[in-house]
């Protein structure tokens, strides 16, 4: 489709980028209006215009936009809709967050929006120049944002290493993009994949290569051992609206990134269908190695969670754990597989997204991110402690919260896959992931704490948390429809 | 003898940009460091000229040149005392690091001569035409959408430098303080 | 949406909304929302006699059967539903259930004023009440199970409620610990039979039992693992240990949980499964002969307890014996009906004693006497109670103990050599007529044995008073059910369901003939008096000594007062056993992981601050090791974690490296 | 012996590791951006070299690259502005001495 006729299908976009502006504009003139947050109100209705315009959108069918710079399919939609989502959550926790430099808000929230367009094009890039660019976007965004904390030390030493590993992780994973390149003589996917299906033999070595660089950069953005170093320095130091959205909106886009680039590149959906296939005489075995890098995230995430004290590090380190579970689904390269994966990422989005709100509450009211913050919490404000408990069975994976229909759905994709060494790595971290969660449980229930003074929890916060913590419960008990809507997403634009 | 004229500037350019890149790396001074990478870049310019990209190459010494580099010598500027050089260490874990590149090198460069890349037979006598206005209708055309986004990206670098520079004294002093009184 | 099922789903919101508004806000509601709970059961209460009504009176059919179920989701070629089954044995639980829970809410009222944790209380009964009424409404074996444990939880909570109290907490842990035994089995006999079936759903399953899809050995150890699980709930030997020592939590949750309904579960697990159980003889033999010790055993402990709820307790033991004894000799009308009088009178029984308990401030016996002046509304409504469960004619108990003796009767009359459940059972009947009555003249009648106590007696507030005479009330009229002839004999009858389980139930032979019936009947009212009149002789008249006799036959008196010592045998055997293995552990904790420690250095930091915690490895054992294991595994794990981005960056280039030089290189040329 | 485009990729693959090495090995967080530059610059010396080389006649990698070095600049930017800020919070820009957080 042509440049202005896909103006149309590029509404949400637009909407953010108007908003962008507007929120600019009103950090000029707005911020003595009565303590209101004037850009956060702007940029929170232009986000949610956008994800209602978005939610117009998706009756569209699949087509390509931009002279093929960008696909509108299922998978797109989905990823959109679901960093929208993420976008006008943060919003509303930054707005009431003491944690972010009050002076510089509008310069925030036109950043976080931006971020939100490039996230949206990652998900839907359909070129190589497209989604390089639309990484750096987001990337350039976050590696700012990290640095807006009012602790000002340790946010611009996030900053930093945020912005040294990751230049250096997309500027290798470019050099695989220009490999790809000139292995193929194109940017565009559809050609990448006609070329190399029909490719001779010979190019399993620089395919592989190729691959190993692109993972680099890919790597990073999901936090996956071993490229998962900045994590926990990075998510420790930033402000806690902007960790809870690198943890889940970041991830996503990882995980879209690869999935998008890696399966409509080097892969081919198979003419039997459900699977996917290497293309051409490309005779490697991507599953083994993703499924070698899944345990090994997984692992190491979880163990290094255990011994953690501040709450955001151990989050970072969870965060770590279930970017090995979602390679599980990932590594499958099948329809079930991505299935059970975007089931996983929008449970991992509301539970996640929930327990940082909680972690936001803590340092708004007490300065306190470690587990001296949680301790008998129940005692002082019993709404929080409920909903961090469930929001910590979700990510266990306990019944009934989402997590376990999450990790059910994975683990049935993995045996449906005959990859059982990595569902018994899977059960086995689960496992040792119950230890840590339970120890924040524990801490809530059963410590004492140093005062008994209840906490007073901002409405928004408890309306939000609310919101948050609802779709746990219930689609820990009703998932039939998420199922299905999952599995509808799961299917990419194919040529 | 064209050939062999034609040859000996690409060999003289890889290696300007090769040894200056090198001393960049090994350079113990940070000052050399930063002004060797001149060399560097300007020497990409020219290999860039000479494989006929001339409009990247005329960009690659306005930005790069003009641009970046004298903003990596402000940097060194700021935060150096260029006198007083020396004595500290410069490098760490500079075993393992030639331990990388050593064998990386052994490792990638088996890459560009095994790959059945698709070159054209007769590549030197590809037309060496203008680059300048297949790009900019291409940037117009089909790289529309990115060349927007591009500049959205720099409005958004943009904003984020000067957030991040500018200093807000007030804030910071009184957020140092309870960062202390936290710690 | 049909009215049964708006009917079910009103019964199960009221106390579920109770919960979640108690636990939440209760602290904060005036009175500490006591009335939430009172008023959501009183709810449920009435929509239950609706559908109590609605079922028997207007259907009136013996096989009516509503059922309405849910696509849940489903896991591979399992389908997971969940719904309701109502027929007429849901509806009589219902009743139960709603009627004796609502009384112990209102009792709690008056018993539970000024207690900790108040609001509390009041929450952890509403949950139970919704987790008793699901599992009674439910209609297939997975949602059973659910409600089964929720059900466990509840009663944990509530045993545990002085949780303060050693006894208390040590009961909860043996209550829960003890249960969760029968609970495993129950577990596998579910397992096999959806693996061998296919199906949760009760009417699907059956159909395939009567189709003989699940026959054979494989059926019995199903059906006897299922039954383990009524063995853990409904406390029969030998897992009866834990529902004594349940008496620590408040009398109101005893008469609830540990009378009326929970323990009944098992109960109504089994008539609900009869026509699984049914269709294996053999197994049901087990589960008549498991009834019968338990009946038997646990009248003879009751007569030398001086706890007056211990005494009760056990005297629920045996009569939890007798109901299963009716099942397993297929009188499955009379086990259900006995259920049903049961849960009013032993429910009375425990509200008169907290009552009593309320007004000495003791629990012992022997402190007590001559009440009977003091509180005439409790004593003569446990007297009501104690003549129904002594099984004296025209009060309810009499009818459904009646039914099962004539069950048991002709069933060792058509298999001579199971006559023994029979005469057990007689036996049995007469020591439970001896030792109520022991109850009634130790506790109210003779002379004040410690005046001081007696003085300060007074008869308990209103709130307490009612619920004993509405329970009283019932304990007269529950027994016209059957002997007027009126409905339970013919409504609540076994589930016809394909031929085999038809024809097994029909050669046990539910319905006594004239012979067996009378003669029963006959006996029992014998047996009945004579335990009555020599409880009179020893405890009123003095005329024999109770310390003589005890004196005389020594041995069997320590048996009894001992409970067999079957604590005692646990506590040498299994808990010694398992004592044994956690010093073992901990032993092999304390060398090996010790050494595997001192080799890393961040691992010795870790337990460095565990040193000089012998005691606590001796203690935690197992978990201990693997906490220490993991914590230094995690401590390793983050030693990677240098802070120094050059150094990160360095192991992902080694690491890029090694997969690199691995898969291009060293995969290559091997 | 006439110029392929083995040689551009031996010079870029060269550039490359040369960037990663300089990452790894140096000190000073400045030295550490010029690494990233050079990995950039190696990428787009890939992206011209191919251009010249593949049977293509479109510009396809010139315009990658002009991208890559629109990139760039606004990265160094952001890079230098963060350097800044640490060395005024830090008094160095020696990376291994500002990692407060680690474990």
């Amino acid at each position: 489709m042509g440049n202005v006729e896909s103006l149309s299908y590029f509404v949400p976009e637009l909407i953010l980028t108007v908003a962008i502006l507007i929120v600019l504009f009103a950090d000029m003139f707005g911020m003595e209006r009565g303590g209101f947050d004037l850009p956060g109100g702007a940029a929170l209705l232009g986000s949610i215009l956008a994800l209602i315009s978005h939610v117009w959108l998706y009756s569209q069918p699949a087509t390509m936009l931009f002279e093929g710079m960008i696909a509108h399919d299922m998978f797109s939609a989905f990823f959109r809709g679901f960093f929208l989502l993420c976008t006008v959550v943060v919003t509303l926790m930054t707005m009431y967050s003491m944690e972010v430099i009050h002076l510089k808000k509008g310069e925030f929230y036109s950043i976080l929006l931006s971020i939100c367009i490039g996230m949206c094009l990652v998900a839907s890039a359909q070129n190589l120049i497209m989604i390089y660019l639309a990484l750096e976007l987001m990337s350039l965004g976050s590696y700012i944002l990290a640095g807006f904390s009012r602790r000002i030390g340790r946010s611009e030493e996030a900053s930093l290493k945020f912005v040294l590993y990751g230049g250096v992780s997309t500027g290798v994973m470019l050099f695989g993009l220009s490999l790809l390149y000139g292995l193929t003589g194109s940017t565009d996917f559809s050609a990448i994949q006609q070329v190399l299906i029909s490719s001779e033999k010979g190019i399993d070595l620089t395919a592989f290569t190729i691959f190993l660089l692109i993972l680099v950069g890919v790597g990073y953005k999901i936090a996956a051992v071993p490229f998962h170093f900045w994590a926990p320095d990075v998510y420790e130091g930033s402000p806690t609206p902007i960790t809870a959205f690198l943890s889940v909106a970041s991830k996503g886009t990882g995980f879209a990134l690869l999935i998008r680039l890696f399966y409509s590149t080097l892969l081919t959906r198979s003419p039997a269908g459900g699977f996917w296939v290497e293309v051409g005489d490309i005779d490697i075995d991507w599953t083994f190695h993703l499924a070698v890098i899944s345990a090994l995230t997984m692992t190491i995430g979880n163990l290094g969670a255990i011994s953690q004290n501040n709450l955001k590090r151990l989050l970072a380190y969870s965060g770590i754990a279930h970017a090995g579970y979602l390679l599980m689904g990932v590594c499958l390269l099948t329809d079930v597989g991505l299935q059970a994966v975007i089931f996983y990422l929008v449970v991992y989005l509301f539970t996640n997204l929930a327990a940082f709100l909680v972690v936001i509450i803590m340092v708004d009211t007490q300065d306190e991110e470690g587990m001296n913050g949680v301790r008998g919490l129940w005692a002082r404000t019993p709404i929080v402690a409920v909903a961090m408990t469930i929001c910590l069975f979700s990510l266990i994976g306990l019944p009934p919260t989402a997590g376990f229909v999450g990790k059910y759905y994975l683990f049935v994709a993995l045996l449906q896959g005959k990859l059982y060494w990595l569902a018994i790595v899977g059960v086995l971290n689960t496992v040792v992931s119950l230890y840590y969660y339970a120890r924040i449980v524990k801490a809530m229930f059963f410590e004492p704490t140093y005062t008994e003074e209840p906490i007073r929890v901002h409405p928004v916060y408890a309306g939000l948390l609310t919101a948050l913590v609802v779709p746990v419960l219930y689609f820990g008990i009703f998932w039939d429809s998420l199922a299905r809507y999952a599995r509808y997403c799961a299917s990419l634009i194919t040529y | 003898m064209d050939a062999l004229l034609h040859s000996l500037v690409f060999y003289i350019l890889a290696f300007i940009v090769l040894g200056s890149a090198a001393y960049t790396a090994f350079s113990a001074n940070l000052v050399r460091a930063a002004f060797s990478l001149l060399f560097t870049f300007f020497g990409l310019a020219g290999l860039y000229i000479y494989l006929g990209a001339d409009f990247v190459g005329i960009s690659q010494v306005i930005i790069y040149v003009g641009g970046i580099l004298v903003l990596l010598l402000f940097g060194v500027m700021f935060t150096t005392n260029v006198s007083g050089q020396g004595t500290e260490k410069q490098t760490l874990q500079m075993k393992w690091g030639i331990l990388f590149l050593v064998v990386l090198f052994l490792l990638l460069i088996p890459i560009a001569f095994i790959t059945p890349w698709s070159v054209m037979p007769d590549a030197g006598s590809k037309a060496l035409e203008s680059s300048v206005s297949p790009i900019g209708v291409g940037l117009l055309t089909k790289y529309l959408l990115p060349f927007e986004i591009a500049s959205l990206l720099l409005l958004i670098a943009l904003i984020g430098a000067v957030v991040i520079a500018r200093g807000e004294p007030k804030v910071r002093a009184e957020a140092a303080k309870e960062d202390t009184s936290a710690l | 949406m049909h009215t049964y099922e708006l009917l079910a789903w009103l019964i199960l919101a009221f106390p579920l909304l109770a919960f979640v508004i108690q636990i939440f806000f209760g602290k904060r509601l005036p009175r500490q929302g006591d009335w939430v709970p009172v008023a959501a059961i009183c709810c449920s209460l009435f929509f239950g006699l609706i559908l109590f009504f609605m079922v028997i009176v207007g259907e009136h059919d013996p096989n009516f059967v509503f059922q309405v179920s849910y696509p849940w989701f489903s896991g591979g070629s399992l389908q997971f539903d969940w719904g309701f089954h109502i027929d007429n044995l849901t509806a009589v639980m219902i009743l139960v259930v709603t009627v004796v829970s609502s009384v112990v809410h209102i009792y709690s009222l008056g018993y539970m004023q000024g207690e900790d944790f108040y609001d509390r209380f009041f929450a952890y009964l509403s949950l139970f009440s919704f987790s008793m009424l699901l599992l009674v409404l439910c209609d297939n074996l997975f949602i059973l199970y659910i409600s089964w444990e929720l059900v466990g939880v509840s009663s944990y909570l509530l045993i545990g409620f002085y949780f303060w109290k050693h006894s208390a907490a040590d009961a909860c842990k043996k209550a829960f610990i003890t249960t969760r035994v029968g609970d495993v089995f129950f577990f596998i006999g579910i397992l096999m039979v959806v693996l061998y079936i296919g199906e949760f759903n009760y009417t699907k399953v059956f159909e395939a039992v009567a189709h003989g899809e699940l026959t054979g050995w494989v059926l019995t150890i199903a059906v006897v693992c299922l039954f383990g699980g009524a063995v853990g709930k409904s406390a029969q030997f030998p897992l009866h240990v834990w529902l004594p020592d349940a008496m620590e939590g408040p009398t109101p949750v005893s008469a609830l949980i540990h009378a009326a309904t929970m323990v009944a579960a098992g109960v109504y697990m089994v008539g609900r499964l009869f026509p699984i159980f049914s269709a294996s003889p053999a197994a049901m033999l087990v589960v008549a002969y498991i009834g019968l010790i338990t009946a038997f055993f646990a009248a003879t402990i009751a007569i030398t307890q001086t706890d007056i709820k211990r005494v009760l307790a056990y005297s629920t033991v045996s009569q939890l014996g007798y109901m299963v004894t009716a099942l397993g000799v297929g009188a499955y009308t009379a086990g259900l009906y006995h259920l049903m009088t049961h849960a009013f009178f032993k429910a009375l029984l425990f509200l008169g004693s907290g009552s009593v308990i309320h007004a000495v401030h003791t629990n012992e016996m022997p402190s007590m006497g001559g009440l009977k002046k003091k509180m005439p509304i409790t004593f003569w409504t446990m007297l009501i109670a104690t003549l129904a469960i002594s099984g004296v004619p025209f009060f309810s108990g009499f009818g459904s103990k009646d039914a099962i003796l004539a069950a048991s009767l002709e069933f060792g009359m058509t298999h001579w050599l199971h006559m023994p459940i029979f005469l057990g059972l007689l036996l049995g009947a007469g020591i439970t007529a001896f030792y109520m009555f022991r109850l009634i003249f130790l506790t109210f009648f003779g002379e004040a044995r410690e005046p001081k106590r007696y003085d300060h007696a007074h008869e308990s507030p209103y709130s307490m008073t009612v619920p004993l005479m509405i329970l009283a009330g019932l304990s007269v009229i529950g027994g016209f059910g059957l002997y007027g002839g009126l409905w339970f004999n013919h409504l609540v009858v076994p589930p016809v369901i394909g031929d085999a389980a038809h024809h097994a139930a029909e050669g046990h032979g539910a319905h006594g003939s004239a012979l067996a019936h009378y003669g029963a009947m006959a006996l029992s009212i014998l047996f009945a008096t004579g335990g009555i009149l020599l409880s009179y002789l020893v405890y009123y008249k003095k005329k024999i000594s109770a310390e003589a006799v005890a004196g005389r036959f020594p041995v069997l008196y320590n048996l009894s007062f001992h409970k067999y010592w079957v604590d005692e045998l646990y506590g040498k055997t299994v808990i010694a056993f398992v004592m044994w293995f956690r010093m073992v552990l901990a032993r092999f904790d304390n060398k090996v992981v010790d050494g595997i420690v001192n080799a890393t250095a961040p691992a010795l930091r870790g337990v460095s601050s565990f040193s000089g915690a012998w005691d606590k490895y001796v203690v935690d054992g197992l978990v201990n090791l693997i906490a220490i294991v993991v914590q230094a595994v995690g401590a390793v794990s983050t030693l990677i974690q240098s802070g120094v981005i050059q150094n990160y960056l360095m192991k992902v280039g080694i690491a890029v490296g090694a997969i690199l030089l691995l898969h291009n290189f060293i995969l290559r040329i091997f | 012996m006439a110029v392929g485009l083995e040689h551009c990729l031996v010079v870029s693959i060269s550039l490359f590791l040369l960037g990663v090495f300089i990452v790894m090995t140096q000190r000073n967080g400045i030295r550490v951006l010029m690494g990233i530059e050079l990995i950039l610059n190696a990428a787009n010396l890939n992206l011209i070299a191919f251009n010249r080389f593949l049977p293509n006649t479109d510009v396809n990698g010139s315009i990658f690259a002009v991208f890559v070095i629109i990139l760039a600049a606004a990265e160094a930017a952001v890079a230098l502005a963060i350097v800044l800020a640490i060395y005024q919070q830090f008094s160095t820009v020696n990376l291994d001495e500002i990692s407060s957080m680690k474990h």
